[in-house]
């Protein structure tokens, strides 16, 4: 890019001409913020001034630009630029609107307005245009881990949208759990009778096209790269390795049944006669549409039980926690197999909660009751074989008694757990520790994709072992840049919701694909261009920033310096903010980015009495909260200057020392909330910075400065009220501790 | 919105609420040209209606900015508000789609910065509180709202008010010409989530909701929380605008009954675990909840959420559909009558208030919908994957935010196999 | 009677739920309860019923057929309807507990000395007779219902009541001689026999 | 307006001589004000109200409304059923749904009419009179014939369980129906709003075999329309009307309360407003003389 040339663009409409003195912030931008172009407008941001600011950029080669006009949230689309560096001065919504329209106000808020044409003009000057450079991924083959109802959905859909599919299946056949059931749950009205499954119907298809590549007897034993240049050895059971190259890949490895002899209570493992639902659909797919027949002696049976939640919703050592989801349809189902070959079967289904959502699931539970099965509300304590039958001892809720009920067969509903692989964050210890049925399973459990990562063989779980996206309005986030899960391995659910997820996924797989052709980041910072680079110089291989990334996005090499893998950074700049020698930084947003804003705030001195306080805050949640305080009018301390940042978690804390050195008197960082029901949405972020901020006191001690001058918040964009409040409180603070010694 | 650029590689999104947006969003970060097609005047839809989110107790409005922002840096999505679908022909791979714009009367030149507010003397029922609360004839239609731009209400076009509005202006945003305009577009796929409308409660004639003043539902029971919502973010009741600290919730309120709703609406069950928090959040220990309910369908890793409520001591559960609520006219508190199944007890509970958990009910044009699909019994569009036309969110089941959003998704992949086809991009 | 209800048990071994679906007026719905107990709520009567009727719906399907025929509970019904209007299933439960009712009636097992079972019973016959309901008749014969003593009581409480009527022209003593009826008797008690051989035939059928 | 003719079935409580006849006597000379000819169904049947059921099985009483409407059908064709016993319109009304919901059970009732030599098409409506007077007059066509408005008088429109459950009037919701206030209306007087005792039960038959209970419920039913202002109760069912009338001396004596309601027939209260005598409106039928309803009959 050819030399800098700055552009600062000065706006006088919505009261900032009456409010302030434009012409002073235009000859502040001229001199002190060495823009080389400084105009004012009256209405900066209608077609006029717009067209203003791009013949500057066309005709006079202004290539990095200052708005000093109302908030970057505000108007975006008008002064959305192409190939030039844009700053956005906050006036409006930072100054004007936070401050009383008062005489004895005006000085204030004018050396409000113009510390911040300052800090546009030298964040424009410090930040390069990104020009993603790095070598780019352009594979747009998808790898689908795992045959299954959802892998083989996920595999079809994007072969239909053009992308060609590697499909990989640890055992012999394609089919998964669905493959060994009878027939199915409804998924389109009328929900009324059990379907065939649609899994042999999907094998065909995935056979017949010509896009899909499938690997029986096969496990990936080794997963490296990115999105656009993933790499996997895909290895057989006979021990030959094949290494092929992806653009994304889909994790569909599903769930397998509760252990149900951890249920020795219900009769499992001590009657052949009592069956998981996995068991019953065994018999019946033995049955083939005859009558089904008792596992212990052959016998016709007349009279079956179905125990819900078994070892399931229930805090029991070695149970389930949480709720498999289908298992009621499930065990509907399964009744009806009873009731369409013999009406007179008697099917007794024991619940607590039925739990049947949406339009089919009420169908499909009134379609169970018209054929007969009866339901009954009630907690199952013990099944035991007694000459020859089962002995079910229940307590019936609704009439409030203990039954003691006589059962042909019975059938424990007991869930599922999911095929997740290694849990990459359970602590060494614990995985062996407390000898216990829950952990059992996870000592023996083998990788999905022995991911070759600095952070870890697998995705990371989320809860109960499940890869969950942890946010409602985003199911696929993922941790791991260009590897989604999807089905029962993501959260318990049904064949119907199995294929839906899969579908998305793919989508997601796909995206992931587009985006690193162009080097474009993924959610949340979509379409961001910019990548981290850092100087190899100075690096320490401290290794913070491989530790610390949220997105296990960096490895590291033989010498143990850090391996950026641009296409899995989300840029959310925590490796900037971990690196004690400030080695990391991005073309627009750097240590220098923002450092260069806070030195260059107008600092008056200590007798002025006009402290300064610096607010650090997370762009997408307490710097929109600040601004729809100002919509609302609620002002705050003139004081403050803002600076948004992308995450807490890219706050270097040479940025919070450089400011006390340089005379702030008081710091405030606002974050996003941590902890279980985290809501940064770089997950890690804001905890590793709030861990980072722990240790500030010790600099502060250092200084002997008050550790009362450095805050640090929790805020949600809806702290409309509150995150104004905390500005005024540190103003007060200050006003108690009297102003910082460190002014010159 | 002058000019649409549009051609039968181009997906047309109706609706946008999280799950249109969401569509929207995640086929144009594909590469692939969409419009988004909203009937209100901002995007947003019922969630940025709500409080929080279960089970994390999280804010809509923080995912909001996030699309938000993805929609701003996003130069291959066109945004049109305040129009709807009135028709649609052709097949897969090439509709033409006619479109209704209603005038907003405030064009791209505003600031937002609110002056017309200030001077418009009419207020209307304010639709983003549901009524609770009033608004100005020119509005922003609420904190977030995307355009950020005002709106002026029909209602004040040819009366002072307008031109007072259009003085007041200084950008000349105003513009009181403008006309309803008729879109006429051509797309190759359309993704339809037009989302859902809560259960009119006044129909559930035994819960008196059009009889007794402290009879709300459960969605304006979320509007209470908002801090500039028509209670300032407090529970109180609207006969006294006393704090109710005993609330009743009533699940199943139009749904699984064949008199209204035959379908179940999936979220009302975790909605009122959820509302029982605000509860705490608000009164510490010094409150009771009373939860009416069928059965708790708290499904899959949300049960531990249940759970976590169920130790609540002050977080009662009722196995009971409530036969009927009276008034008592001493106290205005509603009395709730029925039967504790469990056991066969019957009760008559006075409450300070009593909350609806009103069903979810498809804002799908059943019986005029501009071109075929199936639609099931409940309302209901069953995508069946053929056609250019597929149902995202709640227009396709009763689902929650995130399910609707997963749903969203995976038709932005259907509709993007339909252009691609049409791109002949396949090999 | 008895002889009947033994027949029946023997030809529903187990399955009481099947037996009431085969034998009682719209039996078939009692399957479709999902024991929400709206209607058990709703019912003016409710705190009279031993069981209501959500509950007997429940002991049906659990088989406690002597406790739900000889419970006096459904003849508590006033058929108000509101059962009816509210059920989200829309089971005609009115006539599921009409239908019960009957049913144990039929068998022999409804409680004998239930006031509202007599009355039913009086009111029936008294119709049959004549075709119409002959409201002195049926109104002392109801006074009566409980026994000579008793009906004297019951008389006298009513005496005001009926002096009343009778000063205003709403109760005239000489039916009991004369009385209302139709004048084709004999044809509306043929249909009546025909209806009664019909419906036992019809639940022959079911059981066969 | 022209004539309008209806099959009437006046059922046994309207019967002469019997509890509701006064009902009757109001009913014909209302209908004479509007022109309505009523034509009884000749030699009708009991319907066994909803008391029956345990001597007779369901289709033994399907058995009795199906002859009424089998008789109709032959007598006046063409003419809808009438009722005015709210028990006699739901059993007919009733037995023509189940018909048409179960042919089989339609083929069983005519075989059983058969041993009378009757037949059933079952293509008739069957109404309720209030019906006809909203549907085929509509309430301002009643307002016109008003020559004595009711001035002055509060009334609680008791509408109970059988008009209104499961069928409802003119569409209107179970519970808060509108009409008998809107009749009251019409008459000149003023309805008592949100009267909450509107639809409750009185106890219907059962106010013969369970006195206690029954008179628990109608001492409420009167209670709230006292609360609620009211110096009459106005009722379009015979039951509802001689339960809430006739006990009142005995829940006086029960609970120590001092009833004096007057409960009559909206059709009473039209008879009078149409200028109907008190002999016309059946008044002499009342136990609790309706003094107000008197005097403004004798102007």
């Amino acid at each position: 890019m050819s030399e800098t040339k700055i552009g600062a663009y000065i706006c006088k409409g919505c009261g900032l001409g009456e409010r302030l003195d434009c012409d002073q912030l235009a000859t502040i931008a001229e001199r002190e913020g060495k823009a080389n172009v400084v105009k004012q407008h009256d209405f900066l941001c209608n077609a006029d001034g717009v067209k203003m600011i791009q013949d500057d950029i066309d005709n006079d080669g202004v290539n990095h630009v200052v708005i000093c006009a109302c908030s970057r949230r505000a108007k975006t689309e008008a002064f959305n630029f192409e190939n030039v560096a844009i700053s956005r001065a906050n006036l409006r919504e930072g100054v004007i609107w936070v401050r009383p329209d008062a005489e004895d106000m005006r000085e204030t808020t004018q050396e409000m307005a113009a510390d911040y044409v300052r800090m546009g003009c030298f964040e424009a000057k410090f930040m390069t245009l990104p020009a993603s450079e790095q070598e780019k991924g352009h594979n747009n083959r998808l790898l689908v881990v795992g045959g299954g109802d959802a892998g083989m959905t996920a595999a079809l859909e994007a072969a239909k949208a053009g992308y060609p599919v590697t499909l990989v299946e640890k055992t012999g056949q394609l089919g998964g759990s669905l493959g060994k059931m009878w027939k199915d749950v409804p998924s389109h009205a009328p929900y009324a009778d059990p379907v065939e499954p649609d899994v042999k119907e999907l094998a065909a298809q995935i056979e017949a096209h010509d896009k899909i590549t499938v690997h029986l007897n096969a496990t990936i034993t080794k997963t490296s790269g990115s999105p656009g240049q993933f790499s996997a050895d895909i290895t057989t059971e006979s021990g030959g390795t094949t290494t092929e190259n992806f653009g994304a890949i889909v994790q569909a490895s599903g769930a397998k049944s509760y252990d149900m002899s951890k249920l020795p209570e219900l009769g499992a493992g001590k009657s052949p006669d009592v069956v998981d639902q996995m068991g019953l659909e065994q018999l019946a797919m033995e049955a083939n549409g005859g009558a089904i027949k008792r596992p212990s002696d052959g016998k016709e049976i007349s009279n079956i039980v179905f125990v819900q939640c078994a070892g399931q919703r229930s805090t029991k050592e070695g149970h389930l926690p949480y709720c498999s989801g289908h298992c009621c349809l499930t065990s509907i189902k399964q009744a009806m197999y009873f009731k369409d070959q013999n009406p007179s079967i008697e099917t007794n289904l024991i619940y607590t909660d039925l739990r049947t959502p949406g339009a089919g699931g009420e169908d499909f539970y009134r379609s169970g009751q018209e054929k007969g099965i009866i339901f009954t509300k009630g907690i199952v304590s013990e099944v035991s074989s007694s000459g020859g039958g089962l002995q079910v001892k229940y307590k019936d809720l609704i009439l409030d008694e203990d039954v003691n009920q006589a059962a042909d067969l019975v059938v424990l509903a007991t869930g599922m757990v999911p095929n997740s692989g290694v849990d990459i964050e359970a602590a060494p210890t614990e995985a062996e520790g407390d000898g216990g049925n829950g952990a059992s399973q996870e000592v023996t459990v083998e990788s999905i994709l022995n991911l070759t990562y600095r952070q870890g063989k697998d995705l990371p779980h989320l809860k109960y072992g499940f890869n969950d996206s942890h946010f409602i309005c985003f199911p696929y986030e993922t941790r791991r840049s260009g590897i989604y899960t999807c089905g029962p391995v993501r959260r318990p659910m049904d064949s119907q919701q199995a294929r839906e997820d899969a579908t998305g996924a793919a989508l997601k797989a796909i995206q992931a694909i587009e985006n690193a052709k162009l080097g474009r980041a993924a959610h949340p910072r979509s379409g961001d261009l910019s990548y981290p680079s850092f100087r190899k110089e100075g690096c320490t291989q401290c290794k913070r920033c491989t530790v610390e990334c949220p997105f296990g996005a960096i490895d590291e090499d033989e010498e143990r310096y850090p391996v950026f893998n641009e296409s899995r950074c989300r840029r959310c700049g925590t490796c900037m903010g971990a690196c004690p020698v400030r080695v990391i930084s991005f073309e627009n947003y750097s240590v220098d980015t923002v450092g260069q804003q806070l030195k260059n705030v107008d600092m008056p001195d200590e007798f002025d009495e006009k402290p300064r306080i610096l607010v650090l805050a997370c762009e997408n949640d307490a710097y929109p909260a600040l601004d729809m305080a100002a919509m609302q009018g609620n002002h705050y301390s003139q004081w403050a200057r803002v600076i948004p940042v992308r995450c807490l978690g890219s706050v270097n804390t040479i940025w919070v020392t450089d400011a006390l050195n340089a005379g702030y008197d008081g710091v405030v960082l606002m974050g996003c909330q941590k902890g279980d029901d985290y809501q940064c949405h770089f997950v890690k972020g804001s905890e590793i910075a709030h861990e980072r901020m722990s240790k500030i006191d010790d600099t502060l001690e250092t200084l002997n400065l008050e550790k009362e001058r450095v805050e640090t918040y929790e805020v949600a964009i809806t702290d409309i009220e509150r995150a104004p409040r905390l500005i005024n409180d540190m103003a007060a603070a200050i006003e108690k501790m009297g102003m910082s010694p460190f002014k010159f | 919105m002058s000019e649409v650029i549009a051609t039968n590689q181009t997906i047309l999104v109706v609706g946008g609420g999280i799950s249109g947006v969401t569509a929207a969003l995640e086929s144009a970060e594909c590469g692939k040209q969409v419009i988004l097609v909203e009937k209100n005047p901002s995007l947003g839809g019922r969630v940025s209606q709500l409080y929080k989110y279960f089970p994390k107790l999280c804010f809509p409005s923080c995912g909001m900015e996030i699309n938000l922002r993805r929609i701003k840096a996003n130069r291959n999505l066109q945004v049109i508000t305040m129009a709807e679908v009135s028709g649609v022909s052709g097949e897969a791979g090439n509709y033409s789609v006619s479109l209704k714009k209603r005038p907003r009367y405030v064009n791209d030149n505003c600031t937002a910065c609110g002056e017309c507010g200030k001077v418009v003397e009419a207020e209307f029922d304010d639709e983003y509180n549901y009524g609770m609360k009033k608004r100005k004839g020119a509005y922003l239609p609420f904190n977030m709202s995307y355009p950020q731009r005002y709106v002026l209400d029909p209602r004040i076009i040819g009366t002072p008010d307008a031109d007072k509005a259009k003085e007041a202006c200084k950008y000349d945003a105003i513009d009181l010409e403008s006309q309803e305009e008729e879109i006429q577009l051509n797309v190759g796929a359309i993704i339809w989530a037009t989302g859902w409308r809560p259960y009119d409660a006044a129909k559930i004639q035994p819960y008196g909701y059009d009889r007794m003043e402290n009879v709300i539902s459960s969605v304006e029971f979320e509007r209470m929380l908002d801090p500039f919502g028509p209670t300032g973010g407090k529970i109180l009741r609207p006969s006294d605008g006393k704090e109710a600290k005993d609330v009743a919730f009533i699940q199943c309120a139009g749904s699984r009954d064949r008199n209204h709703l035959r379908h179940c609406s999936r979220i009302c069950c975790m909605a009122t675990l959820k509302q029982t928090t605000y509860l705490r959040e608000q009164f510490q220990d010094d409150f009771k909840a009373s939860v009416y309910y069928i059965d708790i369908r708290a499904i899959d890793r949300l049960d531990d959420f249940y759970q976590k409520v169920q130790e609540d001591p002050n977080v009662t559960f009722v196995k009971s559909k409530v036969a009927n609520i009276t008034e008592d006219k001493a106290t205005g508190n509603p009395v709730l009558h029925g039967v504790d199944t469990e056991g066969y007890h019957r009760y008559s509970n006075p409450h300070d208030l009593c909350v609806l958990a009103v069903g979810m009910e498809p804002s799908v044009p059943k019986d005029a919908f501009p071109v075929e699909v199936k639609i099931n019994e409940s309302g209901f569009i069953e995508s069946n994957g053929s056609g250019g036309i597929f149902a995202a969110g709640c227009s396709s089941d009763a689902l929650d935010v995130n399910r609707a959003v997963q749903s969203a998704t995976a038709s932005a992949l259907r509709a993007i196999q339909v252009v691609n086809r049409v791109a002949g991009t396949e090999g | 009677m008895g002889d009947y209800n033994t027949e029946m048990i023997e030809k529903y071994r187990g399955s009481f739920l099947n037996e009431v679906q085969d034998n009682v007026e719209e039996g078939e719905w009692v399957k479709m309860c999902m024991q929400c107990g709206v209607c058990s709520g709703s019912c003016p009567l409710g705190p009279y019923w031993d069981h209501g009727p959500q509950e007997i719906f429940m002991m049906i399907r659990a088989g406690k057929r002597e406790e739900v025929l000889k419970s006096s509970s459904m003849w508590m019904c006033t058929s108000c309807y509101n059962c009816i209007a509210r059920c989200p299933r829309e089971l005609p439960i009115t006539h599921i507990m009409h239908g019960l009712a009957h049913y144990a009636m039929r068998l022999g097992l409804a409680p004998k000395e239930q006031p509202t079972h007599k009355f039913s019973l009086i009111f029936w016959d008294n119709l049959v007779k004549k075709g119409r309901v002959n409201e002195l008749k049926l109104g002392l014969s109801l006074y009566f219902m409980n026994g000579f003593v008793e009906g004297i009581k019951t008389s006298f409480k009513m005496q005001k009541i009926g002096l009343g009527m009778l000063l205003t022209k709403r109760l005239n003593p000489f039916e009991v001689i004369k009385g209302h009826g139709c004048k084709d008797t004999k044809g509306l008690q043929a249909i009546l026999a025909k209806a009664q051989e019909l419906e036992a035939a019809r639940v022959g059928k079911m059981q066969g | 307006m022209a004539k309008k003719s209806y099959s009437f079935y006046p059922g046994c409580s309207s019967q002469k001589a019997a509890s509701a006849s006064n009902y009757e006597v109001s009913v014909k000379s209302m209908c004479d004000t509007l022109d309505i000819e009523l034509n009884e169904i000749p030699d009708w049947n009991c319907c066994s109200a909803s008391i029956g059921y345990s001597g007779g099985g369901e289709l033994p009483r399907l058995a009795l409304s199906a002859r009424n409407m089998a008789i109709s059908e032959q007598a006046h064709p063409g003419q809808d059923i009438v009722a005015t016993c709210a028990a006699c319109w739901l059993s007919t009304k009733e037995a023509q749904e189940r018909f048409n919901q179960d042919s089989s059970l339609m083929a069983e009732a005519n075989e059983a009419l058969a041993a009378a030599g009757l037949h059933l098409k079952n293509d008739k409506k069957v109404r309720h009179m209030v019906e006809v007077l909203i549907e085929d007059f509509g309430y301002d066509e009643l307002g016109k014939h008003v020559k004595k408005p009711l001035e002055g008088m509060k009334i609680a429109g008791y509408v109970g369980c059988q008009t209104n459950r499961p069928f409802g009037i003119d569409g209107e919701s179970f519970e808060n129906p509108k009409y008998l206030d809107k009749l009251v209306e019409t008459m000149g007087a003023e309805p008592v709003e949100n009267y909450d005792k509107k639809v409750s039960c009185c106890g219907g038959a059962l106010a013969f075999s369970e006195p206690e209970k029954s008179q628990a419920l109608i001492k409420d039913i009167i209670e709230a329309a006292y609360d609620g202002g009211a110096e009459m109760i106005v009722t379009p069912c015979p039951v509802c009307q001689m339960n809430v009338e006739i006990y009142q001396d005995q829940i006086n004596a029960k609970y120590g309360t001092k009833f004096k309601m007057p409960t009559v027939y909206y059709s009473t209260l039209m008879s009078v407003a149409y200028g109907g005598s008190k002999k016309d409106a059946g008044l002499d039928g009342q136990i609790i003389r309706a003094k107000k309803l008197e005097e403004i009959a004798a102007k």
